[in-house]
Parts: C-alpha cells; structure tokens; sequence
C-alpha cells in the first residue's frame, strides 16, 4: 500500500472529526472530534515515518500526541462537567451569554 | 422513511463498503492490502458510525473501534509500540474518561442530528475534498515514496533511549511530565466542587 | 548515561530560567498545599520573585550568542527577548491578580501555579526550532489558558468562556497539528532550521524540493500551521473565540491571554517564518513561496484589524471593545509579519512591546473599576475621571496610544509598521498602509467614547476607593508609553539585536 | 585647534558618575511625586540626600576637570580642559546615545544624537549648581516646615535642579533648549507654589506672578526656538556654499545642534567671509539673545523677576542664584562665538541700561526680597553687559555669574531667615535692630553684602573688577554704543548696588526696633537654616579667589581658579576667537602688532585697566557705604528730604518707571485696541461685503443646499451607516455558540487555504 492510502484514510478522519464537532448538539461529542482529528495526525506521523526511511521522530510525535490528548481530555471533561453543573446542560448552544 | 430504516440503511451502507474495501485490498495488495482495509474500515467506519449514533455511550463505543483501527495501523508500519501505547493510553484513558463524562452528565434525548449531518457533510466534505485534490495531487506523484518497504528498524527499545537521550528528546519528554503535573492541577482545581466557591445564587440558575 | 557529564552541565545552565520558573510553580503549588490561605498576597510575592529571578538570568544571557541545549531547545536572542516579555507580562498580571479584591474569594494558590505553567509553556514555544516542543509547549499554554479563563468556577460566563476557549483551542491545536504531520511527511524532520537549509541532506527532500514537487500539500501544511497560529494570535477567521472568552475570564487572566500568550504566538509565528522562508540562503523557491506568504498573511491582516475594528464600534461593554480591539492589533502586529523582512519583523517586535505597554494600562485600568463599581459598561464609567483624576489621565495616555496619535508609543509602532510595509515590492502593499491608517480613525470613535465617559459625563453617586498600589503602576506605564515615543531608542536597540534568527541561521 | 588627545580626558566611570548628576534629582522627584506622601518626614530626607550626592560628585569631578588645567604664563591661555562624550577619546571611547533615530541605520534618516559636554565652564557651573541646591534643600527642611504641599515643594524644587544640571551638562542646542522649557515650566510650579494651597493669603498673587513668570519668559523662548531654527538651517546652507565656492575645503556638512559644530562651523564661515559675520548670522545670535533677556530678566522681559518673590524664599534664592536666570547667562556663555560684534554691541547696551535701571530702583523698594531681587536684576545685567564688551568681559561675566550665585543665595536665605523669624513679615521698615536676635544670619547677611559691593577680598570684589575693567577696556578699544553703556552706567550701577545693599543691612538689623511685635517675636533660625547660611557665606566670601592657591597673589594677577579654567582662548575648541570674533571688535586699530589678539594682549597691557577698575571699584564701594550710613545709620540726611528732592524722578523710579504699566497699555490694552478695531472692521465693512456677496450667492447657494442635503449628506450617511451596519454584520457572526464559530472558522479557513492555493 502506498503512502496515498493512508493519506486518504487520515484526511478522511479529519474530516470526519471536524464534521462531528460541527455537528452534534452534545459538548461531548466536540471531544470525540477532537480526538477523531489527533488521531488522523497520528496516522499521519506513523505512516511518514515508515515511508520516510524509519528513523524516530514520527513515532515520537505520535507519543507525545497520546499524552497530549489524554492531558486535554482531562481537563476538557472538568471544564464539561463545570459547565453541565452551572446550565444544566451538554448542549454547547444552550452557553450563549456571551456573545455580540 | 422511519428513524430506524435509515439507521439500518446506514449501516448496511457502511458495512457493504467496508467488505468491499477489505475484498479490494486483498486482491490488490495481497495480506497487507486486506489488513489495511479492514483497519481502514474500522476506523472509518467507527468515527462515521460515532457521529451518526444517537446515543452517546454508543459512540462512544464506536469512537473505541476507531482507535483500535489507528492501533492496528500502528502495527502494520511497523511500530508496535505506539500500537500498544494507543490502545493503552487511548481506549483504557481517554475512552474511560469520555465514558465518565457520559455517566456524569445528562444526555439530551431529543437530539435530531441527521439534517445537520447532512448539510455539514455536504459543506466540509466539498471543501476538504477540494484540499485533498490539491493535497494528494490528481494523477500526478507528488509524494514520491517507496512503494515497497523493507522491515521496520525502530523498536521499543529506540523509543525508550530517545526519551532519555540528552540529544535527542528528554527536555520534550521532562516537559510533558510538568505539563501534566499542570493539566492534572487544572483538572483538579476545576472539578473539585466545595460549597464556598459557589455562591447561592450563582451556583443555581 | 545519566551522569552529569558536559552535555548535561551546559545544558541545564541554559536551561536556567525555564528550571527557575518550574521550581517556582512547584514551589508555589507546595506552599499553597501548606499555608491553605486565600486573602494573601505571599505566593504572589514568592512568584514575582521567581519570575525576577528568570528575567535576571535571561538579561544575563542575552549577550550570549545562540546556542542549543538538549538538541532540540534554541537559547537565542530571539527567544531571550520574547522570554523577557513574557516575564515582564506575568509579573504584572500576578500583580493585577494580588490587587483584584474579587480574586480573593477563590483559592489562590492554583492561580500563580497555572500563570506560572503557562509561562514555561510560553518559554519553550519561543525558545525552539523543533515542532514537536512547539506543539508541547504550546499545548502547555493553552492548556493553563483553559482553566485559567474558566477560574471562577461558580460563575456561568466564566465556565462558558472555558469551555469554548478548550473548544476552539482543542480544534485548533489539532488541525496545526496536522499541518505539521504533513510538513513532516514532505521533509522527513520536524527541525525548523533543518527543514529550511538549502542543501537538505539526509533528508529524502528538502523544503525547496517539497515545494517545486508537491505545492498543494505544502499549501496545505501551510494553511493549516497558520491556522493554528492565528488561533492563538486571534486573527480572522480563527479569531471568534477571543471577544466571548476575554469577555468571560477573570480580568487578569484577560489580560494574559491578550498580552503574554498573543506575543507568545507570536514568537512562535515569527520564528516558523523566518526560519523557514527567511534565510538569505535559502532555496530561490522557498523565498518566492515565502512572498506567496507574504500576501496571505497581508490578506488576513487587512481582514482581522477590520473586522476588530468594526465590531469594537457598537460594544456596550468596555472590556469586551478591548478585546475586540486586542483582535484590531493583532491584525496591526501582522501588518509588520506582511512585510517578510527583517525590518518589518522588528517593527512587529517593537510593536509588541508597545502593545504591552498600552494593553496593560487599558487593563489594569478597567480591573480597578470594574473592581470598584462592578460593571464593565461605558456607563459604568460615567464621571470617574474627574473622581480619579490620576488613573482618568493616565487612561486617556493609553487610549491615545492605543488609537496611534502621537506623542505615544504606539504611535511610534504604527509608524513603523509603516515604514516597513511602504517600502517591500514596489509599494505592492500601500493598500495595506492605508487600511491600517484608515483603521486607526475608525478605532479613534471607540476610544474616545471612553474617554468621554470618563471626563464629560456627570459623575454618579459612587465614591471611589483609592488604590495606590495600582495606580502607581498604571501611572509609570503611562509615563513610559510617553518616554519611549520621547525616547524609543532604547526598545529599537533591543528589537533590533534580539531578531537574530535570518543572520545566524546554520 | 586642541589636539584630539585632549578631548576626552575623562574616563567611561568618570562619564557615568556625571549622568548621574542630573539623574538622581529626577529619581528623586519620581518616587517623592508619587510616594513622598507616605514616606516618613515626607521625604525631605531623601530629597537633601539626594542633593548631598549630587553635590558631592559635581566637587569631586569639578577638582578632576582643575586637574587637567594649568596655568599659562603672563596671562596666556594654559591648557583648557574640555571633554565632550560623544566625541571618541584615545581608547576609542565613546558614552553617547542617539536620543532619536527612526530606521535600522543610525546613519539614515532623522537622527538626533546627544551626549555630555564638560568642560571648565560646565565643570565650574555644575559644581556651583550642585552646591547651592543642596544647601537650599538643606534650608528648605526648616523653612518650609508645616507646609501643606511639603512633599510636592521637594519633589518640584528636586526637577528644577534636575533642568538645570540637565542644561549644563548638554552638549546640543535642543537639549539645552529642552531642559531650558522644563525649567521655566518648574518655575511656574514653584512660583506658584501657594497658589494651590487653599489657606495662603496670596493665592491671587502667587496665581498671577507665575503665569506673569511663564508667559514673560516664553517670549522670550519663542525667540530662542527662531534663534535654533536659523543656526540650524542657515548655517549648512551657507557653510556649503562656502565648499562649493572653494572657500572652504571639506566636505559639505549638515544641520547640527551640537554646540561644537556649531562653534567650528560658524567660525569657519566667518573666516570664509573674510572676518566679517554675515547679516543674519547678527540676527540669529540677537534672536538666540532674546532667550537670555526673558530668561535672566534682561530689559523689557525682567517684569516677571520682581514678581517671582511670591514663591517661597527657597525657591527665590534657586531662581537668582543657580539656576533659572543664569541659565541666561550660561547660555551666552555656550553661543558667544556664533555672537557678531553688531550682536556684542547690542548685548553690552541692553544689560548696562539693564544694571542701571534696575540698581535704582533697588534704592527705592521696602520689600527685602524685592531689593535682592532688583539688585538680581542689576547683576544680572552687569553679567550680560560685560558678554557684550567680547573676549574679556566673557570670562568676567561667567565669572561673575558663579560668584553671584554664591552670594545671592546667601543673601536670599539670610532674607528668608530673617522673614522665617520675623514671622513672614517682609517690610523693612517693620524691621530693625535684629543684629543681636539674629546674630548668625546678620554676620552672613553682611558677609555677602561686602561680597555684592565689590569689597576688595571678597568674590564679588575679583569678578566685579574684571567686568568693569572689560567695559573700560572694550570702550577704550573700539567706540560704540554698547561699549560705551556699559563703562559708563556699570560703575554707577556698582556705586547703587553698594548703596541698597547697606540701605538693607542698616534698615534690618541696626538702629532700634521700629515694628514692636515683630521685634517681640524675633528669633534665629533653627541650625540646617543657619549652617546653609554659614557656608553659602564662606562661599560668597572665598568663592571668587581660593587665597590658598596663590597665598600672596591677593589681587590675583595670575589668575583666579575660575580664569584658569575659563579661558576665552581655550575654552571653544575649534574656534579661533582671535580671527572671527575679536576682529570686529579691534577693527578700528588695523593689527598694528599682528593679529588682533596680540592687538588686545598689547592693548590691555599698555592701558591696564585693572587699576582703574580697582579704584573705580573701591570708589564707588566707599561712596556708596557713606551715603546709606549717613541715611539709615548715622541718621544725618533724612531719607524723606532726599526724595522730596529728587522729585518726579523719584516717582518714576519707586513706580519702577512704570514698565509694568507700560506693558499694560501698550501690549495687553493694544491687543484689546487692536482686537476691537478688527471687530469694528468685522461688522462694518467685511460683513457689509459678505452681505451684498451674500445676496448674490444665495441663489446659488439654495442650489448647494440642495446638493448637499440630498447628495453630499446621502454619501456621507451612506458610509457612516455603512460602517455601522458592517459592525453590526460582523456582530452577527458573534452568536455566542461555540459551534457555530467552529463551522466558520473552519468555512474561514477553507475559503484562506483556497485563496492561498489557488493564488
């Protein structure tokens, strides 16, 4: 398999997390894209990494995304919660006091 | 058509792509070719199946085949590490973390999703094609790379030396651990409820 | 291995004020466990020292010539400068944080630790040419930002700007993220500097060879890195989140996010783009597709300090017109970035610094009445100045340099994003010089509003506490934005020694 | 020309503990504006310390500059210590910095470097500075005891003397001039001082006398900053005319501010033009002398100084001692060679007529600070008299300059003193008989007043005599009208300033007590008053010839400390004095021994003016003494038959000649005159024209007004409404939902990435 396919496969998981976090109406659920979109970079990083001649940055990379991911889910899901306490609810559009 | 036929459609849809993916794979490219489609297809279809699902705990599911695809790309290029650490770290922490998060709040049942799906697909979809097209380059090799690779060279134990390597990546990897040490405060501090930082009338509205 | 051998003594030596601002944090977040107090001011105190400890060591440091530590981490000028910034900032906002009496109800201890964090967060994003430790780095900082904007807890604005800042920030961090896999798939490194030499040896391609084989995948990398940045810096279209969260956030904590983590990114912009397209060695491609840059970021500039500018017209509240107006100038700094050259990355630089000069006026002005009066309305303002004569007048200093009249220093800034915009192509970017200018008159309607509030409105009923403290600090920076429009050489010295990043590249 | 060698003596440390100078007054005056409020004794502590440093520095590096001197033999010039920061010394050191340059290069575009100069005269005036703030702040702690705004007096008094070393130590034009504003801004504050204190009696007074003080003094700065503008656009120009011609060889140059271009330029189109200064060369050292005339009170600009007594006594003994009005003097002192002998001329009869007019009406006034401050007035002129007679009377007059400071802040402080005993009672004629009560402040008094009369020994003694034998010598040289002013008025002026000033001594502290309550009341001052008095009194007694430097050269044929640092041979370096400026001045004597210089050495030898400076000076001295002790002490001659004698003149002369009133019908009731006469003009004939165009137009103008409301009102509603609705448009997009900030940005992004791939 060429290089190619995997481009296609992380563009597409790109895609797809931003489309989720456009589009559901649950704050969880912009977490879910966020880690859809790391992970596409990942794939990323893997697959240059292989292609490139080895080598170790890319898998490097790859790590410090995963700890990456789990720091800012962690604090995503305290800013979550705080949020669900405060309005009573997981839709993002129901937290419009600031705007204009 | 009903909620449920749709639904139903969806994944027949799905399913027939990803068995025609994984048929494709095998014929072109031989073992390598079908695991990769079948971990393109899990991934794939996982993230599609996530953002599709009405439930949340369902997508959450989902969103674990989608990282476990990832994983077993990891492992056909040849770095079983990342593979492990992915399915380590990702399914068994931020999975169980996002689970939580379901557990702790109160979804919103009445969540109609698919117009919106739709016409966000449509948009995003339009324009990310469009940067694809650039990106890959319609017939035209821009990425010249090997087509074949040899066996991969890299294993843990590289990984391990990098980390604590003076030349190499021990500032990065003494930084993820403060930062760390930081987001677990601000976790922490966010999350922590005590009455005294709630003012009555702020706390209930 | 671990021995304490040459690399590791060298090394940690320039690695000093990043280890002072860790063992400050650490020793902050210790001392707050063991003390468990809230209306004190010493961990404030115990932080500024260590951010005037980290500052003393970098002045120290900044004759030196550029160095690397641990392979991946770049002491230079550049980032000597942009470190002492960020010092400079930190400590003023710790100093807000000790002065806001709506501070002291929380737990207080968390917060220097969080200011503190994002301050090494800032060191390293300004401080290497690796993307990894950028990523780090800045992902430290955002991260900090998160829970600082959402600091008061039990208030509804203050979690709802955390919650769309991790949004936007997850998002955005992501997507540059993935720019920079794809940047990495094109050279096959994530060092900047080796990314960029002209030869590109051990590589599989170098940048130049990337951009004449594939320039859509490089467009893309680009746009996306840029993406990243500009969310950080507030530039259009990325820049949505910044009114609603400045707005939310706890004053203090606004005034980070608008001074120290926007010159932050910033520092990071600037490096990524000298280093990358600015070498006078560099391949005749990578210049040409730097240019091609060039009238990208002119696009955004012209689009964000408009749309800054416009939105700030009709805002009710004082704080969220500077945040917006917090947005109008990141299209002004960009203005300088336009020009890729070393002349206009130095006035983007000095730029910086009078921006920190005005921005924290503004600031700590609106921080002692919204502490006073509890509102951020231009009502709310109605009368104070000649209640409070000295910080009236010194906002009106501010407001002055903030719109780019003379004898300010942000006029001096302004004119010299001029200068160096006039003259890059042939006057290809005139147009842009004009927006700026006409910019400006439009942004001279907002601020006088508030000085009009503040001097021409009959005064309340409401009788001001004084804050000497504070308004001591708001009358020295408004002495000093006078001095250095007077005096600027010394601030044009140092902007100008410090962007050794094109000259010394290896 | 010295050589290059010799221009930088001093070292970098050296340099930087001479910026300190004026810098740690402006320290001062920062944390004591802001913190003097809470600090304990409000301050005041830190303020004199502060000045103690300063003082001690400007001594220290005034003895480092005397060091590099040395005498010359028979009255020629030795070797001048003249040091300039920005010009590189042997080691290549520099200690300059450019105070403004807009691009990259300093070399491109405007730039404006500045640096320090010291040299002899800098060096003595600093010192002089330095000494006589400390001691007033020194004073200041008892006088100004109690005052409301105490904290706000030190912290302004501390910025007045920061303006002054700032003038003294610059080595431009515009800096001078900069420092220059400053401090006639302070002198505002400070004269002003209980106009903002709600309990003064005088607030009205105070109010008026320092807006009289700005705006007399701004005239002449405004003649100043023309001055400037001519030096520094004329001289370029006509200086490479000059190098295009041939006449001059080099390189063309460009405006500069620094006196030493100024200097070497100037000269060198002089010597282009054969010795003779160009016409508007003349005019913009006159205007450059308009600044000295406002600010050292010169006739018609010294109606501010008398004035200027409503500050506090502190700040009077600053104002006429140290720092405002010599800071007049000085600046002739840095112009003299850019001074033509037309401009001399001019100089020289202003400041006679300026030391006559002012000394009589010394005799005339009860007030004791009004005495000192016309005799200020006086000397002041005798100063300026003396720049004007040329080379010799220009070290006579800074000389005189520095001496005056001594003695006059003396005598300001007794006066201050005295009042501070007397409970703020100022009239002399409510006095009488304090020599017991007060016995330090009348033995200084007295000191200083022998000092100001010219009693041989004494500082004023050497500087008095040199300037009268310059007016006597310039006279005898060539004839003209300023030359012969000042021989002819100075003398007399010195034998009123005797007179007055003994008037004063007898009136306040001998005879019997005329005023019972003040008398009752009378007390001396507490000790940091009377230990500044004691050593500003030393000062004004030793400052004029150290006797320990030539102990038997009483009348210090070889040179006075201050001679042998000032030079009028060595002090410009760069400037031939001898060629330029001296060659007018001996014109009618055709180099009968060479040059002109050797022309002057000659002249004075063989005429010796000395002597009959120092009888004249002693005459007068003696004259004067006898007159006001047969008035006021001996009792013979009654004060009041004199005046009854005298007349209208006496009139004319307690009204101060009427100038004040003069200035009041011609200037303000001419403004007013002229303002009505516009007004009439206004109303009858341009209105009358605007009427009959009016009529006309109108026809015309209801088709504009059309075009206006309907055209040029739409297009300028259309922008502003369109800006509007544009803000409100991108408000739009503000909705205050993460999500959809999301899908913009990423539309945003997308539409960016397009832009950018496919441009």
């Amino acid at each position: 398999m060429g290089i190619e396919a995997y481009l296609f496969v992380s563009v597409a998981l790109f895609a797809l997390g931003i489309i989720c976090i456009v589009s559901r109406r649950n704050i969880l659920y912009v977490l879910m894209g966020i880690e859809m979109i790391l992970n596409a970079s990942s794939i990323n990083f893997a697959a240059f990494n292989r292609f490139n001649g080895g080598g170790i940055d890319g898998q490097m990379f790859v790590i410090f995304i995963i700890i990456l991911a789990a720091a800012e889910a962690a604090v995503a899901l305290a800013i979550v919660l705080n949020v669900f306490h405060l309005f009573h609810s997981v839709k993002p559009s129901e937290a419009d006091l600031l705007r204009e | 058509m009903s909620e449920l036929n749709r639904q139903r459609l969806f994944y027949t849809v799905l399913a027939f792509l990803a068995f025609g993916s994984a048929g494709k794979g095998l014929l072109e490219a031989g073992v390598e070719g079908l695991m990769f489609s079948i971990f393109a297809s899990l991934t794939l279809g996982g993230a599609a199946v996530c953002i599709w699902e009405r439930s949340v705990v369902r997508s959450a599911f989902a969103l674990m085949a989608t990282f476990l695809g990832v994983a077993g790309f990891f492992l056909i290029l040849g770095s079983d590490f990342l593979a492990m650490a992915q399915v380590l770290i990702y399914v068994g922490g931020v999975l169980a973390l996002l689970l939580f998060g379901v557990m702790l709040t109160k979804p919103d049942l009445n969540e109609r999703s698919l117009p919106r799906i739709g016409a966000a697909t449509a948009l995003i979809g339009g324009g990310i094609a469009f940067l694809v097209s650039q990106m890959v380059g319609v017939g035209v090799k821009t990425w010249a790379m090997a087509e074949t690779l040899e066996e991969p060279t890299t294993k843990a134990h590289d990984i391990g030396i990098a980390f604590l390597d003076p030349k190499q990546y021990v500032v990065a990897f003494e930084l993820a651990a403060f930062l760390l040490t930081v987001a677990l405060v601000a976790a922490v501090y966010i999350a922590r409820r005590r009455t005294e930082d709630f003012t009555p009338e702020e706390g209930q509205v | 291995m671990l021995l304490l051998n040459d690399v590791h003594t060298t090394g940690i030596s320039l690695l000093a004020p990043e280890l002072i601002l860790v063992a400050t944090s650490l020793l902050v977040l210790a001392m707050d466990l063991i003390w468990k107090e809230r209306n004190s001011s010493r961990l404030g105190w115990i932080s500024i020292a260590g951010l005037g400890l980290a500052a003393f060591v970098l002045l120290l440091a900044f004759q030196k010539e550029p160095d690397h530590a641990f392979g991946i981490v770049r002491v230079d000028r550049f980032g000597n400068f942009f470190k002492l910034f960020t010092c400079a900032a930190l400590a003023v906002v710790m100093f807000f944080v000790m002065q806001d009496r709506r501070e002291r109800k929380h737990r207080i201890g968390e917060y220097y630790f969080l200011l503190l964090g994002a301050g090494v967060g800032i060191f390293f994003m300004v401080g290497t040419n690796n993307l990894l430790l950028l990523v780090l780095g800045l992902e430290l900082l955002s991260l900090a930002s998160y829970a600082l904007a959402g600091f008061h807890k039990g208030e509804k604005r203050s979690a709802e700007a955390a919650m769309k800042y991790i949004v936007f920030g997850g998002l955005s961090a992501g997507v540059m993220v993935y720019g920079i896999s794809l940047l990495y798939g094109l050279t096959g490194t994530l060092d900047l500097a080796v990314m960029a030499s002209a030869t590109g040896e051990d590589l599989p391609r170098s940048l130049a060879t990337a951009i004449t084989q594939s320039p859509g995948a490089v467009a893309v990398a680009m746009v996306l890195i840029l993406g990243g940045f500009s969310y950080k810096i507030s530039v259009a279209p990325f820049h949505f989140w910044a009114p609603d969260v400045y707005e939310g956030a706890p004053t203090p904590v606004t005034t980070f996010l608008a001074v120290a983590s926007k010159a932050a990114g910033f520092g990071a912009l600037l490096r990524f783009i000298a280093v990358l397209f600015m070498n006078p060695d560099a391949a005749e491609a990578v210049q040409d597709y730097g240019l091609q840059m060039g009238s990208l970021i002119a696009l955004l500039a012209a689009v964000t300090m408009t749309i800054g500018n416009l939105a700030a017209l009709r805002q009710e509240s004082v704080k969220r017109m500077l945040a917006y107006s917090s947005v109008a100038h990141a299209g002004y700094i960009l203005v300088g970035v336009t020009a890729m050259n070393t002349e206009g990355f130095e006035a983007a630089m000095f730029y910086l610094v009078a921006y920190y000069l005005m921005n924290l006026g503004a600031f700590g002005f609106l921080l002692y009445f919204a502490g006073e009066t509890g509102e951020e309305t231009y009502e709310s303002l109605n009368g104070m100045g000649r209640k409070s004569p000295v910080i009236g007048v010194s906002m009106v200093v501010f407001l002055v340099s903030l719109t780019g009249l003379p004898p300010m220093v942000g006029f001096l800034g302004k004119w010299k994003l001029i200068q160096a915009i006039q003259g890059v192509n042939d006057g290809q970017y005139l147009w842009l010089a004009m927006c700026l200018v006409l910019n400006s008159v439009v942004s001279l309607y907002y601020y006088v509003r508030v000085a009009k509030h503040l001097f021409l409105k009959e005064p309340g009923e409401r009788s001001l506490k004084p804050a000497p403290a504070l308004t001591g600090l708001l009358v020295v920076l408004a002495v000093l934005n006078l001095f250095f429009m007077l005096y600027a050489n010394p601030i044009v010295e140092w902007t100008n020694a410090s962007f050794d990043l094109v000259s010394s590249a290896e | 020309m010295p050589d290059p060698e010799s221009l930088n003596p001093l070292t970098i440390a050296q340099w930087k503990w001479l910026l300190a100078v004026p810098l740690i007054p402006l320290a001062g005056y920062v944390i004591q504006i802001f913190f003097g409020k809470h600090l304990p004794r409000k301050g005041d502590w830190l303020m004199t310390g502060g000045m103690f440093v300063v003082m001690c520095i400007t001594v220290t590096m005034f003895f480092v500059a005397y060091g590099h001197t040395s005498v010359g033999v028979d009255g020629h010039a030795g070797s001048a210590f003249f040091a300039e920061s920005v010009r590189p010394g042997p080691e290549g050191q520099t200690f300059s910095w450019d105070w403004l340059y807009m691009s990259r290069a300093k070399d491109a575009g405007l730039s404006l470097p500045t640096g320090l100069m010291y040299d002899g005269l800098g060096a003595a005036m600093l010192a002089v500075v330095g000494i006589v703030s400390f001691f007033v702040h020194l004073f200041s702690i008892g006088y100004m005891q109690g005052d409301r705004r105490y904290h706000i007096f030190f912290a302004n008094i501390s910025l007045f003397t920061f303006a002054m070393l700032g003038l003294v130590l610059s080595d431009n034009l515009l800096f001078l001039f900069i420092f220059w504003e400053l401090m006639g801004l302070m002198s505002y504050l400070l004269i002003g001082h209980f106009a903002q204190d709600p309990t003064s009696h005088r607030i009205k007074q105070a109010a008026a006398a320092c807006k009289k003080a700005f705006m007399t003094t701004r005239v002449g700065d405004t003649c100043l900053l023309f001055g400037m503008a001519m030096l520094y656009f004329l001289i370029p120009e006509q200086y490479n005319e000059y190098v295009a011609q041939g006449l001059i060889e080099g390189d063309t140059i460009a405006g500069s501010f620094r006196f030493t271009d100024l200097w070497s330029n100037a000269s060198a189109i002089v010597e282009a033009n054969h010795g003779d200064y160009p016409l508007w060369l003349t005019v913009a050292g006159l205007f450059v002398f308009g600044g000295t005339v406002g600010k050292s009170a010169q006739v018609p600009l010294h109606i501010w100084l008398p004035d200027a007594m409503e500050g506090p006594t502190p700040v009077s003994a600053m104002i006429h001692a140290a720092t405002m009005v010599a800071a007049g003097v000085f600046l002739l002192g840095r112009t003299f060679p850019l001074m033509s002998p037309e401009a001399l001329a001019v100089i020289a009869a202003v400041g006679a007529v300026t030391a006559l007019f002012a000394a009589t009406i010394g005799c005339t006034v009860y007030d004791i600070k009004g005495v000192l401050a016309y005799s200020t007035i006086s000397q002041l002129g005798f100063m300026v008299a003396s720049i004007g007679c040329g080379a010799l009377g220009l070290v006579a007059g800074l000389f005189h300059m520095v001496t005056h400071a001594f003695f006059k802040a003396c005598l300001f402080l007794s006066a201050g003193s005295v009042i501070h005993g007397c409970h703020h009672e100022q009239d002399m004629r409510k006095m009488g008989g304090l020599r017991k009560k007060m016995p330090i402040t009348f033995a200084c008094m007295l000191i200083c007043t022998l000092a100001i009369a010219g009693m041989p020994l004494f500082s004023g003694f050497y500087s008095k005599d040199r300037i009268i034998a310059a007016a006597f010598g310039g006279m005898s040289l060539k004839f003209n009208g300023g030359n012969f002013a000042a021989s002819v008025f100075l003398p007399v002026a010195a034998c009123l300033t005797t007179f007055y000033m003994f008037r004063l001594i007898f009136m306040t502290f001998f005879g019997a007590p005329r005023d019972h309550h003040v008398d009752e009341h009378a007390h001396e001052s507490p000790k940091n008053m009377t230990i500044s008095l004691m050593s500003l009194a030393a000062l004004g007694m030793l400052g004029g010839y150290v006797w320990f430097l030539h102990p038997l050269d009483l009348m210090g044929n070889h040179g006075t400390w201050f001679t042998r640092m000032v030079d009028w041979r060595t002090m410009y370096p760069g400037v031939d004095l001898t060629e330029t400026n001296l060659k007018g001045m001996v014109g009618g004597l055709a180099h009968r021994h060479g040059t002109a210089a050797d022309d002057l050495e000659h002249f004075y030898h063989g005429f010796n003016p000395h002597y009959t400076a120092l009888i004249v000076s002693i005459g007068v001295l003696l004259i004067g003494v006898f007159v006001a002790a047969q008035m006021y002490l001996r009792r013979k001659w009654n004060p009041a038959k004199v005046t009854e004698t005298l007349g209208e003149a006496y009139v004319w002369v307690e009204n101060k000649y009427y100038v004040d009133e003069v200035v009041d019908a011609s200037v303000i009731k001419g403004s007013k005159a002229l303002a009505n006469g516009q007004r009439w003009f206004d109303e009858n004939v341009v209105d009358g024209v605007v009427l009959s165009v009016g009529r006309i137009g109108k026809g015309l103008g209801f088709l504009c007004a059309w075009i206006d409301k309907h055209i040029v009102d739409g297009i300028v509603n259309l922008v502003g409404n369109l800006t509007q609705a544009f803000g409100s448009a991108v408000r739009l997009f503000q909705t205050g939902r993460i999500q959809q900030y999301v899908s913009f940005a990423v539309a945003g992004g997308i539409l960016v990435a397009a832009f950018h791939l496919l441009s």
